[in-house]
């Protein structure tokens, strides 16, 4: 393996994906800090298009749309109705934070340092010269079929389980036998 | 692009249209029907199951309700006892089958080996024994029983999956297939409040817990370059990282965790008792026992199968958990009046026991996989009889149970003595004496000692429980039990786990070989 | 006695075990009214005696060293657990005594009236009954603990249903406090397990521990032992027995105190010395020395006990600490006397207890204060009855109790090579300061109970002996004298075969 | 030969299984009148012991004319194996066992005879004949005892008997008391006993007696010594010597007949009995003679003087008995067994010739406190002749049978330090040089001669006391002589008492004989002086403040009591208060922190889900770490 | 392209996750963190999967599954919260206090409302719910 570039001398990819990755992590700050809790929907709807950017910047493109469609498309819509369903107020409220923040901040803090120190220890070498073409539809498309056709059947008979547990028990019409 | 090798004669293309896309004759991936066939059977019932429920007629409560609600129950059971029939097939038929295989680093996703086997007739066993215990549960009526029956099928079809998958997507697919429809089931009975808080306590921990495997899985992905199981130890060797110890090691515990949270291992196990307690006795039977195995069998073929070579890593952590998890579960079920509640943490304290082989070393699983056979009958007989008797309800309920209905608590009681480890439940005594020995060989002295005081708490709130079974109850208390008609189901499942206990009491042997083999499968 | 082949009659050891577990299965079924029970339950105990005899009498006594009527199955390959049966010199006395002891039970129970939910109460004691047996007949380590353990419900469930005030928590403390040495107790037997490979304790005690290195010797002797002591009970670990007795009925009393603590030391004779010799050279001096603080330490609390049961049962303490002193000694008349002591303790203490079941049950009380004394006034067989007992369990010679005593005091006066000579002198000294004050404390009690004024008590209409009492009592009476005046009728048994393995060394 | 003795000693003890049953089973078929159980047991006593004693005789006969060479005729039942030295069931006769057998039967057979009449009107005298039969068989197992097991065997059971026999009237808590203490103190010295026989029986390889006896030169010093001083623990116990005697006079609580065959003739003389049949050993043993000697000197010294200030006759016959068997163990201290054996018989004889009388005497004056009695000579002549040669015997006047046996043993004491003042050669067999260091022997002899002058002044004392001055009887004429049955046996044992001296030929030595007649006649005139002076008062105020000291025996049973007693009875407090706190508490207290423990982590269940998951990642963020820095 | 990017990204995002998980009292937000923890997993598959090269792209087939997963379980999720609000009022996590240890001295907290289910009265009920006294 080449000897990899050293850091100080970033390629153009590496500066977009910093400022992508920047824009992430603050979005996800502010999700899970802003005192208004629709804020903390729209915030998400930014961080998520963030992350498709960088996906896109990685070479997964189809991954980076599927990103956009779903996510921000379906996941982020379905928490603004559940917000809406719920009569979360829509203002500023004041205990969005429970008791237990504290012990959160510290127990992030830690995650967050543990994972950085082993994940930094192990890649520090590792180094890819990116190369379009490898995240195209096709390609994705291919390796599913073709190796990962199992998960595929399986993730099928989650949704459905999913969709008929959802539909049961938020509709109170439906009554037993 | 040369074409996959030719196929196997007895598998066939899948009828999938493949996406041909013009410059790669790309084949689907080849599917072997017979390895497959249980969890298809299971799928195809579940289908039917849904399908029935719509197109019966929904006519007025009461004149053929319950009519459909046993049509229904007998299907799901029709299609659980195919399941069975088919994997006994594979069994007889002897030898692996795996398919869903990758050619050249040859690796097969779905493998049906003995592990598969023996999990799977467990399972099958199991769900038998929920379909029952369920029928009891849906006779009051405000629960959708098609949906019911669907749900529980599809978590018996992860629940067989699991012990098949051999790559890591595969594990957390049928890792969530296996609790999506739980939390389903637990929220099933809309209008009880507790059952609405426990089915959030279960979705948020089950959630965080599978973020968190997820999350150690890409770290694995990353170290070793792979994500079938049986590459991996090769993926790691010449990982392309070069100190990649700190990274496997966080991503070997973090896999561990979703696999913990499912069996409720310490760091885990505080959700037990609430969620038990607020979901329905058949879910929490389903929770205790089904989706208790697929976790071991997750984390058996994670830790045993794949990364001997790490063990000095996962080893002393696992005994270390498995000293924690036995302690604290008897500790805290010692004062508890809830019956069920008391048999979350019984079972919180059992997987202890059943974790504790592990600790010491990949040779452990063989015992581990026979402890957790034995625990899953008597665990389930409990369940089976809390069912029947007082659909759960406070100890007080069961005080004087002998006077008033004696099979039910003779049955209890034996279940409780052989959870136990005490003689007259053998099953119970030959499943510690495997654990035991298992420590004593092992030369983990020090767990061994642990497990014996443990079982001494743990035979103090068994006794006192069986105790109250036999004292005169000094009021009389009101027979709060549903009428017996919707009970006899119940009554049927509580016979069945009998029937398993006091065979594996009298003739352990079959399931020491079926476990024994496991460990070399 | 014609030497009948030893291996044609495996039906015997085997339909030991089978009567009286059949006898309690089906009584879950029977619907019986209380006097057919009552035959049905004299009829199955009775049918355990009878094989018993009959293994005693074809017993070859020429060979009393090697196992006979043996049974040899394979159970559980997985765990090689075999179902392993024999019984030798050692074991046949024991395997006697029990089954004699549940028969009297059972005839006492029969003419016992007050007994309520008596189906419970026989199928347990026949449960009981086959636990007991079967430890003392199984060659098998693991076929032992299981045995071992089958004891242990059968005992709760009678202790905690038809005992006294306080019953529930001494059956709870008697049984976790009895399963957590058993544990230990497996502990040990495992870790032998792992190091030898079999667990076969015939083909261990013949190997003599060679396969075993000292040290996991001295490991293994030292959980088993402690397994075992907990069941003598040996004096620190003794806390449950008196409770338990204080609870327990009559029949319950009867069979813990003349069976249950042979298991313990049954262990010592059977596994704990033949198989780690090493391990019991290492240890004796501690066995020895909380053997000796066990006896003047029960003596001592017998002396300042108010109730009549809790004192037999300390009292069970100290004898029991003779027995272990025997043992200490690791010598062949050390080891005798033990084995002696052993069926000597259960027909006195047996006998001790049903005349304390008695006063129980026509004073309503065993308070000794309570009773005021004056027995042999107003009761006077049942007052002579529990002089003798007393008598015979102060260790007087020409009756059943001295011949344990005296040959464990010999044997700690010589112990093995090996062991400290003046330690076990101090042993034997103790011990003898030991024999005084059980003299001291027996006297002490027959003269509050016995003697003086007629208390303020008066017993309940029952009156004095009665038939079925008496047909329970007499054949111990006869045995505490036949062993007394002629010891060597048990000594000859068992001589042989504690020569074989201390001597093979 | 050997069949006889062997019946001699089981008849009693089928008698007393006869006795025991018998008139239970009578009683329950035929609820007759006690009078009749009464006789009906009596012939389950007095025939069983008459039989035994004509084969005892018989047997001693043929011993002594030496049919058998005057050795010992011995034979074996069984060999009981106990895996080191067997033990050897037989018995063994020899001249010592023939004559002491003899004296063990003629005596019992008077107390049985007796007892008939005594225990005319007591609804339990068949168990109480049944003991003394048992007692009996127990005694002759003893003395014909060929192996020392089997000797300790009847050794212990005696004990029983004494102890069933002293609470024979157990109504009153005093007796039981009594004879809880007699067992327990007997019993201390056969603890020692049974060591004594473990340390002889290990040296010599054998527990056959005469093995031990042919074996000693092969033992060692040492083991001879311990086990000779051992076995001295157990003579003091049952003899009522020294340390261990003060059982005997608390024994006086049981019928008299029982003083009279128990304490005074039989079991208290099977001490001496032993230390005569092992006698070599101890002859090889100086220490443990130079012991007896010291034990023997305070023992004669003090009973004696105890005696002298008692105001009950029985508790003087019995601190008069400790004195004369401390007298007889004297003599063997100064290596005499012969005259030792010899003071044992007339002792025998007289001492239960006494307590017989004094049976009777009590029997009629209804207290046992001489200051009830008085004047009773003209009442009961009979009576008053037989004490008055039981008396003169135990003061050793001629011609009684003690002035003989009491002048051997003073001889041998005065041979002991070697040199005794004008004491003639005499017939004293000391073949062996006295070894016996100087001083002790002198102690020993001064003791002797001052125990010989204080029997005399408390014997006198008891006999005026009793039978003249004014009768201070509280109960009017009711003084009048006892029933045929029990004179008979007194006459019985009057012969003997008087005749018996002349039985051996060897001469008194003259010179002794005279000091100790002398010195007899001084204690005696001494008391008759001081009871002139006021007949009523009790003359024992001559010894002024030693009064009160020799009544309380020197408090010696009070230091016991104090030294032993309370301290046990503490320690067994203080043993059930550890073993409830202590012992019991560490096992409650695993149970209670188990409690506390679960009590502890339930409060971390307190159902807020957030709690959960912040522990399940803390949880697992320090296994990652621990498996990281560790792994 | 350094990966060590991506990863540190990914990590950050998935802390920040716990965080949310962790502090937030309102249930919708903790699903919102969660989201964002299933995220992170993505990238950092995302960015294995381009630096191994791997030629059965499992990293990005695994990401698609775990977008799916994720929807999947979102909608059961909100499901159940909105079960939740039917029968409690409130969506706050810390509040749902019912199934708690009982207290040392009392008995299990009120009667087991499973058993005393209301009897399904005929026709739907519009969203009032019985409300579990909560005790």
């Amino acid at each position: 393996m080449s000897e990899a570039p050293s850091y100080l001398s970033p390629t153009g990819h590496e500066i977009v994906f910093l400022l992508l990755g920047v824009v992430v992590v603050g979005t996800g700050l502010l999700v899970v800090t802003t005192r208004q809790v629709v804020h903390a929907a729209l915030w998400l709807v930014v961080c998520l298009g963030a992350l498709a950017g960088c996906y896109l910047v990685l070479t997964a493109e189809f991954v980076a749309w599927v990103q956009v469609l779903i996510y921000v498309g379906a996941v982020v819509v379905l928490l603004l109705f559940g917000i809406m369903l719920t009569r979360a107020p829509i203002g500023r409220s004041p205990d969005l934070d429970s008791r237990n923040r504290p012990v959160a901040a510290v127990v992030a803090l830690a995650t967050a340092a543990v994972l950085v120190t082993v994940v930094v220890d192990g890649f520090r070498h590792a180094y890819v010269d990116l190369s379009p073409g490898k995240g195209t539809a096709e390609e994705v498309g291919v390796a599913v079929f073709r190796y990962w056709v199992l998960p595929f059947e399986a993730l099928s008979v989650l949704l459905l389980a999913a969709l008929v547990g959802a539909i049961v028990i938020s509709r109170t019409d439906i009554r037993g036998r | 692009m040369t074409t996959t090798s030719a196929t196997h004669a007895a598998s066939h293309v899948a009828s999938h249209a493949a996406t041909a896309s013009p410059h790669a004759a790309t084949a689907v991936q080849a599917i072997d029907y017979a390895a497959i066939a249980p969890p298809l059977a299971l799928a195809l019932t579940a289908c039917a199951v849904l399908l029935l429920d719509a197109f019966l007629p929904h006519s007025s409560r009461s004149s053929h309700g319950p009519s459909v609600r046993g049509a229904l129950g007998f299907t799901a059971l029709a299609g659980v006892i195919a399941a069975g029939a088919l994997l006994v097939a594979q069994a007889v038929h002897g030898g692996t089958l795996s398919t869903f295989c990758v050619p050249e680093p040859a690796a097969c996703s779905y493998v049906v080996d003995h592990i598969t086997l023996v999990f799977g007739g467990l399972t099958l066993v199991a769900g038998v024994v929920v379909i029952l215990m369920s029928m009891g549960q849906l006779s009051d009526g405000d629960i959708p029983v098609g949906e019911w029956y669907f749900l529980l099928l599809c978590a018996l079809i992860g629940a067989i999956t699991l012990p098949a998958s051999r790559d890591l997507v595969m594990l957390v697919v049928a890792l969530e297939l296996v609790s999506l429809p739980v939390f389903a089931l637990t929220a099933l009975r809309r209008y009880d409040g507790r059952a609405s808080e426990a089915a959030v306590k279960l979705f948020l921990v089950s959630v965080v817990s599978t973020a968190i495997t997820l999350f150690g899985i890409s770290l694995l992905y990353g170290a070793s370059g792979t994500l079938h199981l049986s590459h991996i130890a090769g993926g790691l060797a010449k990982s392309p990282i070069p100190e990649a110890h700190g990274v496997v090691t966080a991503a070997v515990m973090l896999v561990i965790a979703g696999f913990a949270f499912k069996v409720a291992a310490v760091p885990f196990h505080s959700w037990a008792a609430d969620v038990y307690q607020g979901a329905s006795v058949p879910v929490a039977a389903l929770l205790s026992v089904i989706s208790k195995a697929a976790g071991f069998a997750g984390l058996i073929l994670v830790l045993a199968v794949t990364r001997p070579l790490y063990s000095e890593v996962w080893v002393p952590v696992v005994a270390v958990l498995a000293a924690l998890t036995m302690t604290i579960g008897n500790l805290l079920a010692m004062r508890q009046r809830h019956a069920v509640r008391l048999l979350a943490w019984s079972s919180v304290a059992q997987s202890g026991y059943i974790l504790a082989p592990l600790g010491v070393g990949p040779e452990g699983a063989g015992a581990a996989v026979v402890y957790l056979v034995f625990y899953a009958a008597m665990n389930l007989g409990a369940f089976a009889v809390a069912m029947l008797v007082a659909r759960g309800g406070s100890l007080a309920d069961y005080r004087g149970l002998v006077f008033r209905r004696p099979a039910a608590a003779l049955a209890l009681a034996f279940f409780l003595v052989c959870l136990a480890g005490l003689p007259p439940g053998l099953a119970g005594l030959f499943a510690k004496v495997a654990v035991f020995r298992e420590l004593v060989d092992g030369g983990v002295g020090w767990l061994a000692v642990v497990m014996a005081v443990n079982t001494v708490i743990g035979l103090y709130y068994y006794v006192t429980w069986a105790a109250a079974l036999f004292t005169p109850a000094p009021a009389p208390v009101e027979a709060r039990e549903a009428p017996a008609v919707r009970l006899a189901p119940v009554a049927v499942g509580v016979a069945v786990s009998v029937v398993i206990t006091v065979v594996f009491s009298v003739a352990p042997q079959v399931v020491f070989d079926a476990g024994l083999l496991s460990a070399l499968g | 006695m014609t030497p009948v082949p030893a291996l044609a009659v495996p039906v015997l050891i085997v339909s030991v075990l089978i009567v009286p577990a059949l006898g309690a299965a089906l009584l879950l079924g029977l619907r019986l009214q209380v006097r057919a029970l009552k035959m049905y339950g004299l009829a199955v105990s009775g049918l355990t005696l009878v094989p018993v005899v009959a293994m005693a009498v074809t017993f070859d006594y020429r060979r009393a060293a090697q196992i006979q009527h043996e049974v040899d199955l394979p159970w559980i390959p997985g765990l090689d657990l075999r179902f392993h049966l024999g019984v030798d010199g050692i074991s046949l006395p024991l395997v006697a005594l029990t089954a004699l002891l549940t028969f009297l039970c059972f005839v006492y129970l029969s003419g016992d009236r007050r007994t309520e939910r008596l189906r419970a109460m026989m199928s347990a004691l026949l449960l009981l009954e086959v636990g007991m047996l079967g430890t003392f007949l199984a060659l098998d380590l693991l076929l032992f603990f299981v045995f071992f353990e089958v004891v242990l419900i059968p005992m709760y469930f009678v202790i905690a249903i038809w005992g006294g005030p306080g019953r529930r928590a001494a059956a709870l403390k008697f049984i976790l406090y009895t399963l957590l040495g058993s544990v230990v107790l497996l502990l040990g037997l495992l870790l032998i397990w792992s190091q030898t490979g079999t667990l076969d304790i015939v083909a261990l005690a013949h190997s003599q521990g060679a396969a075993l290195p000292r040290a996991v010797q001295i490991v293994a002797f030292v959980t088993i032992g402690l397994g075992l002591a907990v069941k003598t009970p040996m004096w620190p670990l003794h806390t449950w027995l008196p409770d338990a007795h204080t609870e327990a009925p009559t029949v319950g009393s009867v069979l813990l105190a003349g069976v249950l603590l042979k298991m313990g030391t049954y262990g010592f004779a059977r596994i704990a010395i033949p198989v780690l010799p090493d391990g019991a050279h290492a240890v004796a001096p501690w066995l020895g020395a909380f053997a000796v603080v066990g006896i003047v330490y029960g003596a001592l609390a017998c002396l300042a006990q108010r109730d009549l049961k809790r004192m037999i049962a300390y009292s069970s303490v100290g004898h029991m600490g003779f027995v272990l002193l025997g043992f200490a000694t690791l010598t062949p008349v050390g080891v005798n006397a033990a084995l002696f002591g052993n069926i000597a303790h259960g027909l006195i203490t047996g006998l001790l207890f049903f005349l304390a079941g008695a006063v129980k049950d026509r004073y309503g009380t065993a308070d000794m204060a309570e009773l005021g004394g004056g027995m042999l006034g107003r009761l006077p067989y049942l007052g002579s009855l529990l002089t003798f007992a007393c008598i015979a369990s102060l260790g007087l010679p020409g009756l059943a109790g001295f011949w344990g005593e005296m040959l464990a005091l010999f044997g700690a006066f010589e112990p093995a090579e090996g062991l400290s000579r003046p330690l076990f002198l101090v042993f034997m000294a103790v011990g003898g300061l030991g024999t005084v004050l059980t003299a001291a404390y027996f006297l002490v009690m027959l003269s509050r109970v016995t003697h003086g004024p007629p208390g303020p008590l008066t017993p309940s209409a029952v009156g004095d002996v009665r038939t079925f009492e008496l047909s329970a009592w007499v054949p111990l009476v006869l045995l505490i004298l036949v062993f007394g005046l002629w010891p060597k009728a048990l000594l000859a048994i068992t001589d042989p075969a504690v020569q074989t393995f201390l001597e093979a060394r | 030969m050997m069949v006889m003795v062997a019946c001699a000693v089981l008849l009693p003890f089928l008698g007393a299984v006869g006795g025991l049953l018998g008139p239970r089973a009578v009683r329950f078929a035929a609820r007759r009148a006690a009078w009749r159980a009464v006789r009906f047991a009596a012939w389950f006593a007095v025939v069983p012991t008459a039989v035994a004693a004509i084969l005892a005789g018989v047997a001693a006969v043929r011993v002594l004319r030496g049919g058998t060479g005057g050795t010992a005729v011995a034979g074996t039942l069984t060999v009981v194996e106990t895996g080191s030295l067997p033990v050897a069931v037989g018995l063994e006769v020899t001249r010592l066992s023939a004559l002491t057998g003899v004296l063990v039967t003629v005596v019992a057979l008077a107390v049985q005879v007796y007892s008939v009449g005594y225990m005319r009107d007591d609804r339990r005298y068949p168990s109480y004949s049944a003991f003394i039969s048992l007692f009996t068989s127990a005694m002759l197992l003893v003395v014909y005892a060929a192996d020392l097991i089997v000797l300790y065997v009847g050794w212990e059971i005696m004990g029983l008997c004494s102890y069933l026999l002293i609470g024979h009237w157990w109504e009153d808590r005093a007796n039981s008391r009594a004879a809880v203490k007699a067992f327990l103190v007997t019993r201390l010295g056969d603890v020692g006993f049974l060591f004594g026989i473990f340390v002889l029986a290990v040296g010599a390889g054998s527990f056959r007696i005469d093995d031990v006896v042919t074996k000693y030169p092969a033992m060692s010093t040492t083991v001879l010594t311990v086990g000779t001083l051992l076995l001295l623990v157990g003579v003091a116990g049952k003899s009522a010597q020294a340390p261990l005697h003060t059982w005997l006079p608390d024994a006086m609580a049981g019928p008299t007949p029982i003083s009279a065959l128990i304490h005074a003739a039989t079991m208290v003389a099977a001490g001496i009995f032993i230390v005569a049949r092992l006698f070599p050993l101890f002859l090889a043993a100086p220490t443990t003679l130079a012991v007896l000697a010291i034990m023997a000197a305070l023992g004669m010294l003090g009973a004696a003087l105890a005696a002298l200030a008692q105001d009950d006759l029985k508790r003087v016959l019995a601190y008069s008995t400790i004195s004369q068997l401390a007298f007889m163990a004297g003599a063997l201290a100064a290596r005499d067994d012969d005259a030792a054996i010899f003071h044992l018989f007339t002792h025998g004889a007289f001492k239960a010739l006494l307590f017989l009388c004094a049976g009777l005497i009590i029997h009629r004056a209804a207290t046992n406190l001489m200051s009830g009695m008085g004047g009773l000579r003209r009442a009961m002549p009979i009576t008053f002749a037989t004490t008055t040669i039981g008396f003169a015997a135990l003061m050793g006047l001629p011609p009684a049978s003690g002035f003989f046996s009491k002048d051997a043993a003073l001889a041998a004491m005065g041979a002991a330090p070697g040199a005794a003042p004008g004491t003639a050669p005499g017939a004293v067999p000391s073949a062996v040089p006295s070894a016996v260091p100087g001083a002790v022997g002198w102690i020993l002899y001064g003791t002797a001669l001052a125990t010989v002058a204080v029997t005399g002044a408390y014997a006198t004392r008891a006999w005026l006391r009793t039978f003249f001055g004014e009768p201070r009887a509280q109960t009017g004429d009711h003084a009048r002589e006892g029933p045929a049955s029990m004179l008979w046996p007194v006459i019985l044992l009057a012969v003997p008492a008087l005749l018996l001296g002349f039985a051996v030929p060897a001469a008194p030595h003259w010179g002794t004989a005279a000091l100790s007649v002398a010195l007899a006649l001084l204690g005696a005139g001494a008391v008759y002086a001081t009871w002139r002076g006021a007949p009523d008062a009790d003359p024992a105020r001559l010894l002024g403040p030693l009064r009160r000291a020799c009544e309380q025996a020197f408090y010696v049973d009070t230091a016991y009591n104090a030294l032993f007693v309370r301290p046990v009875r503490w320690l067994a407090h203080a043993v059930v208060r550890a073993d409830d706190t202590v012992v019991d508490g560490a096992v409650r207290g695993s149970g209670r922190t188990a409690r506390g423990l679960s009590g502890v982590l339930r409060l971390a269940q307190n159902g807020n889900a957030q709690i959960y998951v912040s522990g399940l990642v803390a949880g697992l963020l320090i296994i990652v770490v621990g498996a990281v820095v560790l792994g | 392209m350094h990966i060590v990017y991506p990863v540190v990204v990914s990590a950050l995002l998935f802390s920040i996750g716990v965080y949310g998980v962790l502090a937030r009292r309102n249930t919708i937000l903790v699903l919102m963190s969660v989201e964002l923890m299933l995220n992170a997993v993505n990238l950092n598959l995302i960015a294995f999967d381009v630096w191994l090269g791997d030629r059965l792209h499992g990293g990005q087939v695994l990401t698609l599954f775990v977008i799916v997963i994720a929807a999947a379980e979102l909608g059961l999720g909100l499901a159940i919260v909105l079960a939740v609000f039917r029968n409690r009022r409130t969506v706050d996590l810390d509040s749902l206090r019912d199934l708690a240890e009982p207290g040392p001295d009392c008995d299990a907290a009120g009667p087991d409302r499973g058993v005393a289910g209301p009897a399904p009265a005929p026709g739907p009920r519009r969203g009032t719910g019985q409300e579990g006294a909560a005790t």
